[in-house]
Order: structure tokens, then C-alpha cells, then sequence
């Protein structure tokens, strides 16, 4: 049965590309059959993932690769490959599940736009790109659906095609993401310069295993920072993170897909696929490529979640949010917590989709209100969503026991307080915690609690098809953490492949009251601070913000993103325009004026022989000519157009030969 | 005795000429044709006058009326007060006609009309003119009226008249082509054109009491109704009168005649129609032969002058029964359908002919005849043909 | 005293000759036709008369000749006027003399 | 056959294509040339060819004269003015016309008596037409259907 499911690895991406040719090929009116045929797809890539899941719980450290040739040149083959082990059996699961409910979400939220079928058609497309980079056994066929996954996100940021804040979002998200793919595929190259393969497994031979990484040697450390590079790119790290947040311009479900659960969890998934190469020749756990990883991953947690707590926009707080979390898997994976990463990312998967689901059903009971300033008391109307938006929050800001955010947050501090290089990320992480913690409160106060303002006044709460996968999801974030718990760690035994045994003393740890102080202050304060906020009634807009109040240069440099985007405006962007300017100009005038010269040349030579013809050959052909025409006039005298005339001449000649013969006898 | 009484008119011309005897050849010869000449007028002419105050009383009857009753016994005298009228009337000749070609064509006519007659056997030995090709003779000359008609019409100088003349010679050159198409097969079958011959091959009985007549093959009954509707056409009678139309144009061609030369016209008409129904009488129904042995003690020249009369009620029946057809509707027919129908009867008769022209023969040209036949009427499905009319210009 | 073949020739040449000047010196198309007709005439007359007075062969060749002569002059009299026709339609005019168009 | 009626028959056609040649009026000319044809089909009975002569009548009169008059007709507008003739070609004509007489009373073997011949029969040239000229037959058939065909298309109205 494992064997069979090796065989057929390959219909895990298959099936949704196929689902999305044929839905493109549908009329815009099929939005029925177009929405049952990309779920079909889901479930079926679902039942998939659970079957490819399964030979994984047998063994432990289970590691299976089908690998076959895509062409040969000279003598050396380009070699694919499929890998199934812990880490690919656990992401199609989380993939395919939330991707499940998203699509059965989008049904609902989708259900007026004009666009439906396309819409279902891109979303197929992406799940299986993502699915095909999950298990995937050859960086390049990992790069070539990583880049896949770009172009749907493209076309998903940019669905709303009109408004051109959406297509600017998506040419921002696709050219920022490019520059770390570029980092990734030189990276690439490199490697395959090194290693001869781009296989990570191939029993033996491949480029994570023994013998690959024993070729690389010192230029391990360049390759995986290079590599480390795509992955900033797409997760949304620090120098590149800028894209992130606009590319919230999407639909809500592509959000929660795509720029929550998924996509942007790849570049986590991509460090971790490909964690021997960080790793190579560690002392105690710390290389330089690792440490790089650390000081990103902090400073990116940190100021996304500060930026996060001066946003108005609900979707953008999320975004911001995702950013730090991107940011602490980053760290645990730099401390050498790769399962606590890991974990992380997928019970991230589930709550933050579920968050984003919330939101979208939010903003669709608003009537497309994205401000939280107008919003307030939708407890009330949409009860369904507030209770699932509230465990999604429990869960983001880490309250321990029974919402899964808590345990791997609590690993995640757990790996990253043994850290031999400096204890600085650690503290830098318990603010990053309290702040994750005090935004959301934030965000839950000014949306749910308080009264209603005015885009709150006609709401009303979303259809089951959408309230649904909020459910399903919100259960999943919450029964997730039952695999969690220190006390009975089995998703990280089965990450790691080591044994797991029941032991209810580990459940209570000095890191567990860390976690639970930190989260309740984060939560006390932002109770405190937003107290009154939106408390006040009628159709106004809240006050502004006490934080705004408090220290209004700070809010405004937070609200404002640090100015990064700015900062790039004038030096990146400014730079790159200039020399689009200079070389412009070097084409227009130098090369340019090169061409026109030897084209001056020519145009003398032509002139000269044209002179030689006039003067030289066509006289004398002009006189042959004259003669002829006046010899034609000549003939053509007798050429009279007049049958009658003709008809005499006939008729002379008759005579004439007659008389010669009467003259002759 | 019976012989005697056949040969009667032609002993008399033999007691005739033998006064002549002794003088030059050529004498003999002139004073024969003059005496045929003379015969021929004679008879036809009266056979018109006859036939004009018959075809008004028989018309009269069919249409539930005295006829002419007032001139002599029954009416009888009409003609030769028509003709004593048509004598007196004043001559008219439009002011800007063309005088010459205005008198010639009604002569010209009247004499190709009387021409035509000659070639027909009457009886027994009783051939005005015996020529080889007579049946050519007869179209030939036939085929000048066209051009006398158009004269009629072109001298005249008539909107009418030219158009009547137009309609004339359209609907004469298409029923020139059936009529002549479906000689075709007799002279095929008795492999020459003199009328004689042809009479001659038609003398047999079958089983003595059918006679062989070509009317009785089936070729020979559709080319003789083909026939006989052409020959209608081309002595322009109802129902293909169009070319003088009174309802349309005046009277056609004729309509700046008066006086005599419109009474020639008219006996042209008629001359002509009695020289067609002669001729069909002698390609199908057997000329002056009996219908059966036993009568041929009745002498021929009765039998051929019964056969035509028949013909002749035909026509009368025919212009008090049927009305005008549309000129289109008559274009249509004569070339969709007459023309192949004709070629079909040719087919037929060498279908005939080469299956020993006995019952096998008969049976398999009525084969080829049926299945054209049906195959023509699937083809040209009259109810799209002659659809109501769309009257464009009279809104 | 029967004529010669002298005399049916010389009649078909004076034909001919006529039928010459109405091709040569009428203006109008159709006459040019007429003439056309009649030197062909002439010439079928020829044929006859050649075949009459020649000793016999055991074909009447001139006969055939002067039938299939009428037959093609018949094709060739419709064609000829059928152009008439058309150059009538084009050009307005049946004058030969307006009819230059090929004029060199 | 006589001098008498070769006579007469001479001058009527000749009299009557001179009157086709040169008679003003087109509908006249055409009329004396359907005459002058009678007059050749009356020389063709003289010479014994009572079949070749039917048929001379039958396709000139009835079928070429008749289509010769249409053509008048349809281009009648034209015919109005009436311009003179071509003199130059009076004279070639007239020229022709002497040389022609002149060669043919010159030449004496041409001054001969018509032999004695059997009739010539429809039958005789029925067989002849059906032996040994059946395939001159065929082509002047196809000819004809040719010939038709190309006046009909030269007459069609063009479609526009």
C-alpha cells in the first residue's frame, strides 16, 4: 500500500491542475459545476494526503523518494523526484484540510462576483502548485512549483483586476518575491555546480544526504543563505516583507489560503526541507547560516507585530500578524527547534486561516468594511463568527492548555531560550509575544465588542457555507493542540522520529507560567488601554486611537510601516528608475547614434551608385528605348482598331492574289 | 366501284389535263399545280367560312346561347356577310407605318399559311405537292410566319403591335422546338419525311381489326398530344392566345390591321390551324387510312377530312373550356417540360423500334415514357412553379 | 439550253461581293453581319453548284459541306449578334467606327 | 432546270442582297436579305439539293433573320441616325467584285453543261450524314450547344 501510494504521488498536484484546466475551459455561467468540480478536486487530493499519511505513522523517520529522469543531455540525466516522509505527509494534510475549507468558504463569499468560475479556476491551480512544492525531491522541481505558486498568487492578489490598488499589490508581491527567487536560484545552481544533483533523497546520492553534503563543504554556508534568500522572499522576512500586507488587496480567501496558511509558510517549509544544508558542519547546534536565520527572523517578528498594533485595517492586522509568526517559525528553525517550527507553522495554518475566514465573513457582513474604526458590536449579529474569530485569537496569542498556539509558542521560547549564541531573540520574542497578544485584543475589541458604528449598522451574520469551515477550522485549532502538549508530544516524536511516551509531569514546566504570564499581561493590558475604546455609540467612527493619543509620533511611524516601503521608494526604486533613465538614453542617443553613422555610410555609397546609373547606364538604355517607341508608333499607325478597315485589307490582299493567279494561267 | 369513287377528284384532274394533250411539257406541268392551287383554295377556304360560323355556334352551345342565327338557314350565310363586310370596311394604314412591309406581311403570311397545305396527302394519290423532304418543307415554310408576323407587328408601329409580335414569335420559337421534336420519331420510325410514306407505314391493321396507327405506341400518343398542344400554340388559339390577347394587348400584331387585310390575318389563322391538325392527323393517326378494313369503302379524302374536322371540334371545345395562360407559366411549360417529354418520345420510339415493335416494344417505351414522366412531374412541382402572382409594379 | 457553272459561279461571285460591301461600307454592326452572311452564302452557293456539276462521287460531298457550312454560319450568326448585343450595352453605340477601343 | 428560271431566280437574289447591302432603312435590309436567301434556296432546287435548300430556309429565315430583326429591335435606339457609307470600301468591294467576274469569264474550264445525276434522296444524305461524315456531325453538334451557350452568356444581364 505504500509502494502504491509512492506510485501515485504524482496525482497529489495533478488532480487540482486538472480541476483547473477543465474549469477554465467552462463558461462564465457554470458556476455551479466549475465550484462542485474544484472541491471534488480538494477532496479527492484529500483522501489522497490521508492515504500518503498513513505508511508514515507505521515506521518512524519514515522516508520514502520516487525519483525518475525528465531529460537526458551528454551523459548526465535532469532527475525529478517525489518524496513522501513526516514532514511532506503532515503539510498535505494541513494543505489539503484548510484548503477544503477555504474553497467551501469561497463559495459562499465569492457568491456575487462575476468572476466566480475563473476565480475557482486560480484556486485549484494553487493548491496544486503548493501541493506539488510540499513534495517535491528536487529543488528544481520545488522551484519550478514555487514559482507556480508565485504566478497563482499573482493572479489571486490582482483577481479584482479593476481596481488598480489590486493590480499594483500584485505586481508588487510577484517583482519582491522574484528578487528573493533569484537569491534561491543561484543558490540552486551553485548547489548543483557543488553536488552534481539537485535530489535531496536519492538513497544516498542526494544533495541533503551524507555523501551530497560531504562535496559541498565551505560553500554550504553560501548556498543556504542564498537559498535562506527565496525563502525571505516568499515568507514575508524582513527586507522583503513589504509585499505582504498589500497583498491583502485579494480576496479574503486567497488571503487565508495563500498569504496566511500556505504559500507564505513555503519559504518556512523550504528552510526546514532543506535544514541539513544550515546545519552542515553545526558546532552545538549554531552555524552562520543559522544565526543569519535567527537575527531575521527576530527582527522581522518584532516589527511586524508592533506595526500590526497601529493598523485600522483588519485584514492588514492579520497580515502584519502572520508576518511576525512567519518570523518566530524562522527563529525556532535558526535555534535548531525545527519540529517546534514546524508545529508551529501547522497549527498557524489552521488558526490563521481561520482568523482570515473570520475576517472575510466580517467584512462580507459589513458590506465590505475593512476598517475596524467602523465596526463594533458584531458579537451581536454574527455570533457564530465571534465565537470561532475569539478561539482563532486564543489560539494566535498563545493561551496555553487547549488552543494549540499555546504549545508551540511554548516550544518554540522553550528552543529558543537554550540558545548558545545570545539571549537577545529570546526577550525579543516574550515582547513579540506580549504584542501578538495585545493587537488582537485590540482587534476583537474595536470589531466585536463595544457598540455597533456605522458599517456595523445592517450586519448580518454569513450563510452556513461559509460559517462552516470556520467551525471545522476552529475545531482543528483547537483539537490540534491535544498532539501538542509536552505532556504526550506526538507530533513532535513524529516529526522528529523519535519514540513518544505518555508523562503527565511534563505538563507543567516554568516555561508554561512564562508563556501564561506574558499572554494574560498582553491581553490585561490591551484590555486597560482599549477600555473605553468604541464604547461610545451612534454612527461616528471611534475616537482616535489611545495609543494615537499617548504617543502620537510613535503611532504615526507604526501606522505607517516604518516608512520602508517609502525608504525603497527613494533608494531602491529610485535608483533602478535612474538607471532605466540612463541606459535609456545610452540606447537612444550613443548605440543609437552608432547605428545612424553606419547607416549614413551606406546611404553615401547608394547615393553614389544611383549618380553612376543615372549619368552612366540608363542614357544609353534611354536611346534604345526612344528608337523602339518610335518604331512602335510607326507599326502601330496601321493599327487602326477599325474591323472594317482590317476587313478591306483582307479583302485587297484576296484580290491581289487572285489576280496574280488569273495572270499566272 | 368503291375505287371509283376513292380516285373520283383524281380522275377528274387526269380528264382535265387530257385536254391539254399534245402541248409542251412544261404546259402540263403549270396547268396540274394551277389546278391543285385552285383545289386547295377552294376547299380550305370554304372549310374557313364553314369553320367561322361553326366554332361561333358550337362555342354558342357550350356556352348555353344561339350562335349566329339571323343570315340563311341556321345562320349559315354569317360568312359571306362577315366577308362582304370585311370587303367593304375602310383600309386603314397608320400614318407613320412602314406602308410597304404594313401590306406585305399579311400576304406573306396568308401565303405560307396555304403553302403549308400543299405537302399534306388528302386521300389516295391525292398529294398537291410531292416533294422528299415534305415534312421539312412544311416547317420550313411554316417557320416563315414567324418573320411576317414581326413585320406585322414592327411595321405597324404600335406599342401593341410590337409587343403582341414579341409574344408571338417567343411562344412560337419555343413550341417550334416539341412540335418539331416530336415529328422526329415518326420519321425515325418510318425513315422518311414524305408525308406519303409516312401515311403508307400507318396502313396495317394489327389482329385486322387495330389499326397501326402511331397514335396507339406510346411514343406515338404522347408525341401526338405534345403535338397537338404545340400545334395550338403556334396557330396562337385558346388557351395560348397571349400574343393577341384582347384583354392585354388590342389584338397583338393585328391591331392596326383592318378591313381585308385583317379578314387575311385571320384566315391565315385559321389555314394554319387546319394545315397543323392536318399534318397531325397524317403523322398519327394514320392519314386518310380507315379506322378498320370494313370501312374502307368509305373513300380515303372522307376519312382524312373526319379525322380533321374531329381535330378542329377539339380546338373549339378547348377555346370555349379552358382560359388564357400567363406567358411565364406557358415559357415555363414549353421548356421545362414539353421539350424533354418530346426528347423522351424519341427515346421511346427507338426503345420501340429496337424491341421488335411488337408488344415487348410497346411495353418498354411505356417504361421509359412513365418513369420520365413521373420523374418530370416530382421535378417541377407546380404548386412552387405557378405561384400566386406578386403583382410588383400595380400596387 | 440549260446554264452554266460559269453563270452559278459568277452569280456567287457577284454574291460575295455584294455581301464584301455591305461588310466594308455600312457603319452599323449588324450589317457588317448581314454581309458576312451573304459571302457565306455565296460560298455554300459554290459548294452546290461545284458538287452538281463535277462528276459524282459516291459521297454528295459538296452537299455535306454546304450543310454543315449553313450549320456553323447558323452558330456563328447567333454569336455575332449576341456580341452585338453586349457591345450595344457597353459602349451605347453599334457604330464600328466609334468601336476602336484596340486601336494601336 | 432552265435559263429562264435561273434567270429569274439571279436577279431576285442579287437584286434583293443589293437591297440588304444597301438599303437605308436596317429593318429593310434585313427583310431583303431574308429574300435574298429564298432566292439562294430557290438556286439550291435548281441544282437538284431540294433538301440543303429546306434547310437553308428553314434555319435563316426562321431561326437567323427572326434573331437578326431581335437584334435591331433591342438596339433600335442607335439605329436613328443614319450615317453614309464607307466609300473606301464601296471601292474594294467593287474592286473584288470585277476582279472576281473578270477571272471567273476568263477561265473556260468552268463553262460546262450539269451532267445527268440520280435524285439526291433525304435517305442518301440521311446514310452519308450517319457513315462517313458522323463525326463532322458530332462536332457541328457540339459546336451548336457551344455556340448557345456562349450567346446566352454574352447577353446575360451582369449581375451587380
Amino acid at each position: 500500500m505504500s509502494a502504491l501510494i509512492l506510485d501515485y504521488l504524482w496525482l497529489i498536484p495533478a488532480v487540482p491542475f486538472a480541476a483547473s484546466l477543465i474549469i477554465l475551459s467552462l463558461p462564465n455561467a457554470r458556476r455551479r459545476s466549475a465550484a462542485a468540480l474544484a472541491v471534488a478536486g480538494q477532496v479527492a487530493v484529500l483522501a489522497l494526503s490521508v492515504v500518503a499519511f498513513l505508511p508514515t505513522l507505521q515506521t518512524h523517520g519514515f522516508r520514502a523518494a520516487q525519483n525518475f529522469t525528465w531529460f537526458t543531455f551528454g551523459d548526465n540525466a535532469l532527475r525529478l523526484g517525489f518524496v513522501l516522509d513526516p514532514l511532506a505527509a503532515a503539510m498535505l494534510l494541513m494543505i489539503s484540510l484548510v484548503g477544503l475549507c477555504i474553497f467551501v468558504f469561497s463559495i459562499g463569499y465569492m457568491a456575487e462576483d462575476k468572476n466566480f468560475v475563473r476565480f475557482f479556476a486560480y484556486l485549484s491551480f494553487f493548491s496544486g502548485a503548493m501541493l506539488g512544492v510540499v513534495i517535491a525531491n528536487s529543488l528544481l522541481l520545488l522551484f519550478i512549483f514555487w514559482e507556480l505558486v508565485g504566478l497563482a498568487s499573482y493572479l489571486l492578489i490582482g483577481f479584482w483586476i479593476e481596481r488598480p490598488s489590486a493590480a499594483a499589490a500584485a505586481k508588487k508581491a510577484f517583482i519582491t518575491t522574484r528578487i528573493g527567487d533569484m537569491g534561491f536560484f543561484l543558490g540552486m545552481l551553485w548547489l548543483y555546480d557543488r553536488s552534481g544533483t539537485l535530489l535531496f533523497y536519492d538513497d544516498g546520492k542526494g544533495c541533503l544526504e551524507s555523501a551530497g553534503l560531504a562535496m559541498l563543504g565551505a560553500s554550504a554556508t553560501f548556498i543556504a543563505l542564498l537559498i535562506f534568500f527565496g525563502a525571505v522572499g516568499k515568507s514575508g522576512q524582513f527586507p522583503l516583507h513589504v509585499w505582504l500586507p498589500d497583498a491583502m488587496e485579494g480576496p479574503t480567501p486567497v488571503s487565508a489560503l495563500i498569504h496566511a496558511a500556505t504559500m507564505v509558510a513555503a519559504g518556512v517549509f523550504l528552510v526546514a526541507r532543506v535544514y541539513p544544508l544550515f546545519s552542515l558542519g553545526a558546532i552545538n547546534g549554531v552555524t552562520s547560516s543559522l544565526t543569519v536565520v535567527v537575527w531575521i527572523g527576530v527582527t522581522t517578528a518584532l516589527m511586524a507585530a508592533l506595526i500590526a498594533i497601529a493598523q485600522a485595517d483588519i485584514k492588514r492586522i492579520l497580515a502584519y500578524s502572520t508576518v511576525s509568526q512567519l518570523g518566530l517559525m524562522m527563529v525556532s528553525l535558526g535555534v535548531g527547534g525545527v519540529a517546534a517550527g514546524i508545529m508551529h507553522l501547522l497549527a498557524h495554518g489552521f488558526f490563521k486561516a481561520l482568523l482570515f475566514l473570520g475576517s472575510g465573513s466580517v467584512i462580507h457582513g459589513c458590506h465590505g468594511e475593512q476598517d475596524i474604526q467602523k465596526m463594533g458590536g458584531l458579537r451581536r449579529f454574527m455570533p457564530v463568527t465571534f465565537a470561532t474569530y475569539a478561539i482563532g485569537m486564543m489560539a494566535l496569542s498563545g493561551v496555553p492548555f487547549l488552543f494549540s498556539g499555546g504549545w508551540t509558542k511554548e516550544e518554540i521560547l522553550h528552543a529558543t531560550a537554550h540558545w548558545p549564541m545570545s539571549p537577545v531573540p529570546y526577550y525579543l520574542i516574550l515582547a513579540g509575544v506580549v504584542l501578538t497578544a495585545l493587537y488582537m485584543t485590540r482587534q476583537i475589541i474595536y470589531v466585536f465588542l463595544g457598540n455597533s458604528r456605522t458599517a456595523a449598522e445592517h450586519a448580518h451574520e454569513s450563510p452556513r457555507v461559509m460559517t462552516m469551515p470556520l467551525t471545522v477550522l476552529a475545531l482543528g485549532a483547537i483539537l490540534l493542540s491535544v498532539l501538542l502538549t509536552p505532556a504526550w508530544p506526538w507530533l513532535h516524536g513524529y516529526l522528529t522520529g523519535e519514540p513518544v511516551h505518555f508523562e503527565i509531569g511534563r505538563l507543567i514546566q516554568p516555561m508554561l507560567f512564562v508563556s501564561l504570564v506574558l499572554v494574560s499581561a498582553g491581553i490585561g493590558v490591551g484590555l486597560w488601554i482599549y477600555r473605553k475604546a468604541g464604547m461610545q455609540d451612534g454612527d461616528r467612527p471611534a475616537e482616535i486611537d489611545p495609543l494615537e493619543y499617548a504617543q502620537p509620533a510613535l503611532f504615526r511611524f507604526l501606522a505607517n510601516k516604518m516608512w520602508i516601503d517609502e525608504l525603497y521608494a527613494h533608494t531602491i526604486i529610485a535608483f533602478s528608475w535612474m538607471s532605466a533613465r540612463l541606459s535609456n538614453w545610452m540606447d537612444r542617443y550613443f548605440w543609437d547614434g552608432l547605428v545612424r553613422g553606419f547607416g549614413a555610410i551606406g546611404q553615401l555609397f547608394g547615393i553614389f551608385t544611383s549618380g553612376v546609373d543615372e549619368r552612366g547606364i540608363n542614357a544609353g538604355v534611354d536611346e534604345t528605348t526612344v528608337g523602339a517607341r518610335g518604331l512602335g508608333r510607326l507599326m502601330s499607325a496601321a493599327h487602326s482598331g477599325q474591323i472594317q478597315t482590317y476587313l478591306g485589307m483582307v479583302a485587297i490582299g484576296m484580290l491581289a492574289l487572285l489576280l496574280l493567279y488569273a495572270w499566272l494561267a | 366501284m368503291g375505287k371509283s369513287i376513292d380516285q373520283l377528284f383524281v380522275n377528274a384532274k387526269q380528264w382535265l389535263l387530257s385536254w391539254l394533250a399534245g402541248s409542251p411539257g412544261w404546259v402540263i406541268q403549270v396547268a396540274s399545280i394551277l389546278i391543285n392551287i385552285f383545289m386547295l383554295l377552294a376547299v380550305f377556304l370554304t372549310l374557313f367560312a364553314l369553320m367561322s360560323v361553326l366554332e361561333r355556334k358550337i362555342l354558342a352551345r357550350m356556352q348555353n346561347r344561339y350562335g349566329p342565327n339571323r343570315v340563311g338557314p341556321f345562320g349559315l350565310f354569317q360568312p359571306i356577310a362577315d366577308g362582304i363586310k370585311m370587303l367593304i370596311k375602310e383600309d386603314i394604314v397608320p400614318a407613320r407605318a412602314d406602308k410597304l412591309v404594313h401590306f406585305i406581311a399579311p400576304v406573306l403570311i396568308a401565303a405560307v399559311a396555304i403553302l403549308t397545305l400543299g405537302v399534306i396527302p388528302y386521300g389516295r394519290n391525292m398529294t398537291p405537292f410531292t416533294i422528299d423532304g415534305g415534312i421539312l418543307f412544311f416547317f420550313a415554310v411554316g417557320a416563315t410566319t414567324e418573320l411576317a408576323v414581326f413585320m406585322a407587328g414592327w411595321a405597324s408601329n404600335n406599342k401593341f403591335s410590337m409587343l403582341g409580335a414579341m409574344r408571338a414569335i417567343a411562344q412560337m420559337f419555343s413550341y417550334e422546338l416539341p412540335l418539331i421534336i416530336t415529328v422526329l420519331p415518326v420519321v425515325m420510325v418510318v425513315g422518311s419525311l414524305m408525308p406519303d410514306r409516312i401515311v403508307a407505314a400507318q396502313a396495317e391493321y394489327t389482329f385486322g381489326l387495330v389499326p397501326r396507327w402511331f397514335v396507339f405506341t406510346p411514343w406515338g400518343g404522347v408525341a401526338f398530344i405534345l403535338f397537338f398542344v404545340s400545334g395550338l400554340v403556334e396557330s396562337n388559339r385558346t388557351p395560348f392566345d397571349v400574343p393577341e390577347g384582347e384583354s392585354e394587348i388590342v389584338a397583338g400584331h393585328m391591331t392596326e390591321y383592318s378591313g381585308f387585310k385583317y379578314a387575311t390575318f385571320f384566315m391565315a389563322e385559321y389555314i394554319g390551324m387546319f394545315a397543323v391538325s392536318g399534318l397531325a392527323a397524317t403523322l398519327f393517326l394514320g392519314g386518310w387510312h380507315a379506322p378498320a378494313r370494313v370501312l374502307e369503302i368509305i373513300p380515303s379524302y372522307v376519312w382524312f377530312f373526319v379525322k380533321l374536322s374531329a381535330l378542329l371540334f377539339v380546338y373549339i371545345w378547348l377555346r370555349a373550356t379552358l382560359p388564357r395562360i400567363r406567358v411565364d407559366q406557358m415559357m415555363n411549360f414549353a421548356w421545362k417540360f414539353m421539350l424533354p417529354m418530346a426528347f423522351t418520345c424519341i427515346i421511346a420510339a427507338a426503345v420501340w423500334h429496337y424491341a421488335e415493335r411488337g408488344l415487348r416494344g410497346w411495353l418498354w417505351s411505356l417504361v421509359v415514357i412513365a418513369v420520365v414522366y413521373t420523374a418530370l412531374s416530382i421535378l417541377l412541382d407546380t404548386r412552387r412553379k405557378f405561384a400566386p402572382r406578386v403583382y410588383r409594379f400595380a400596387e | 439550253m440549260t446554264p452554266t457553272l460559269q453563270a452559278f459561279v459568277a452569280v456567287s461571285g457577284a454574291l460575295f461581293s455584294i455581301g464584301l460591301l455591305a461588310a466594308l461600307s455600312r457603319r452599323h454592326a449588324i450589317f457588317i453581319l448581314i454581309g458576312i452572311e451573304l459571302m457565306l452564302a455565296a460560298a455554300n452557293l459554290n459548294f452546290i453548284a461545284f458538287w452538281r456539276f463535277a462528276p459524282q462521287p459516291h459521297q454528295p460531298t459538296g452537299v455535306m459541306l454546304a450543310i454543315f457550312s449553313i450549320a456553323i454560319s447558323a452558330a456563328e450568326a447567333a454569336v455575332g449578334l449576341a456580341m452585338v448585343i453586349a457591345v450595344y450595352r457597353h459602349y451605347h453605340t453599334t457604330n464600328v467606327d466609334q468601336l476602336d477601343q484596340l486601336k494601336g | 432546270m432552265n435559263n429562264a428560271a435561273f434567270i429569274l431566280v439571279a436577279i431576285l437574289t442579287l437584286a434583293a442582297a443589293l437591297a440588304a447591302a444597301t438599303l437605308r432603312k436596317l429593318m429593310h435590309a434585313a427583310l431583303s436579305f431574308a429574300v435574298a436567301l429564298v432566292g439562294l434556296a430557290a438556286f439550291f432546287f435548281l441544282l437538284g439539293a431540294e433538301f440543303v435548300g429546306l434547310v437553308l430556309v428553314f434555319i435563316y429565315i426562321g431561326a437567323v433573320a427572326v434573331l437578326i430583326v431581335f437584334t435591331i429591335l433591342l438596339t433600335r435606339r442607335d439605329v436613328g441616325k443614319d450615317r453614309g457609307f464607307n466609300w473606301a470600301g464601296v471601292l474594294i468591294a467593287f474592286a473584288v467584285f470585277c476582279g472576281l467576274t473578270w477571272s471567273i469569264l476568263k477561265t473556260q474550264s468552268l463553262a460546262i453543261v450539269a451532267p445527268h445525276i440520280r435524285a439526291l434522296t433525304v435517305k442518301r444524305i440521311g446514310e452519308a450524314l450517319m457513315t462517313g461524315y458522323v463525326w463532322p456531325l458530332q462536332c457541328v453538334g457540339v459546336l451548336l450547344t457551344a455556340a448557345l451557350i456562349g450567346a446566352l452568356i454574352l447577353v446575360m444581364e451582369e449581375k451587380r
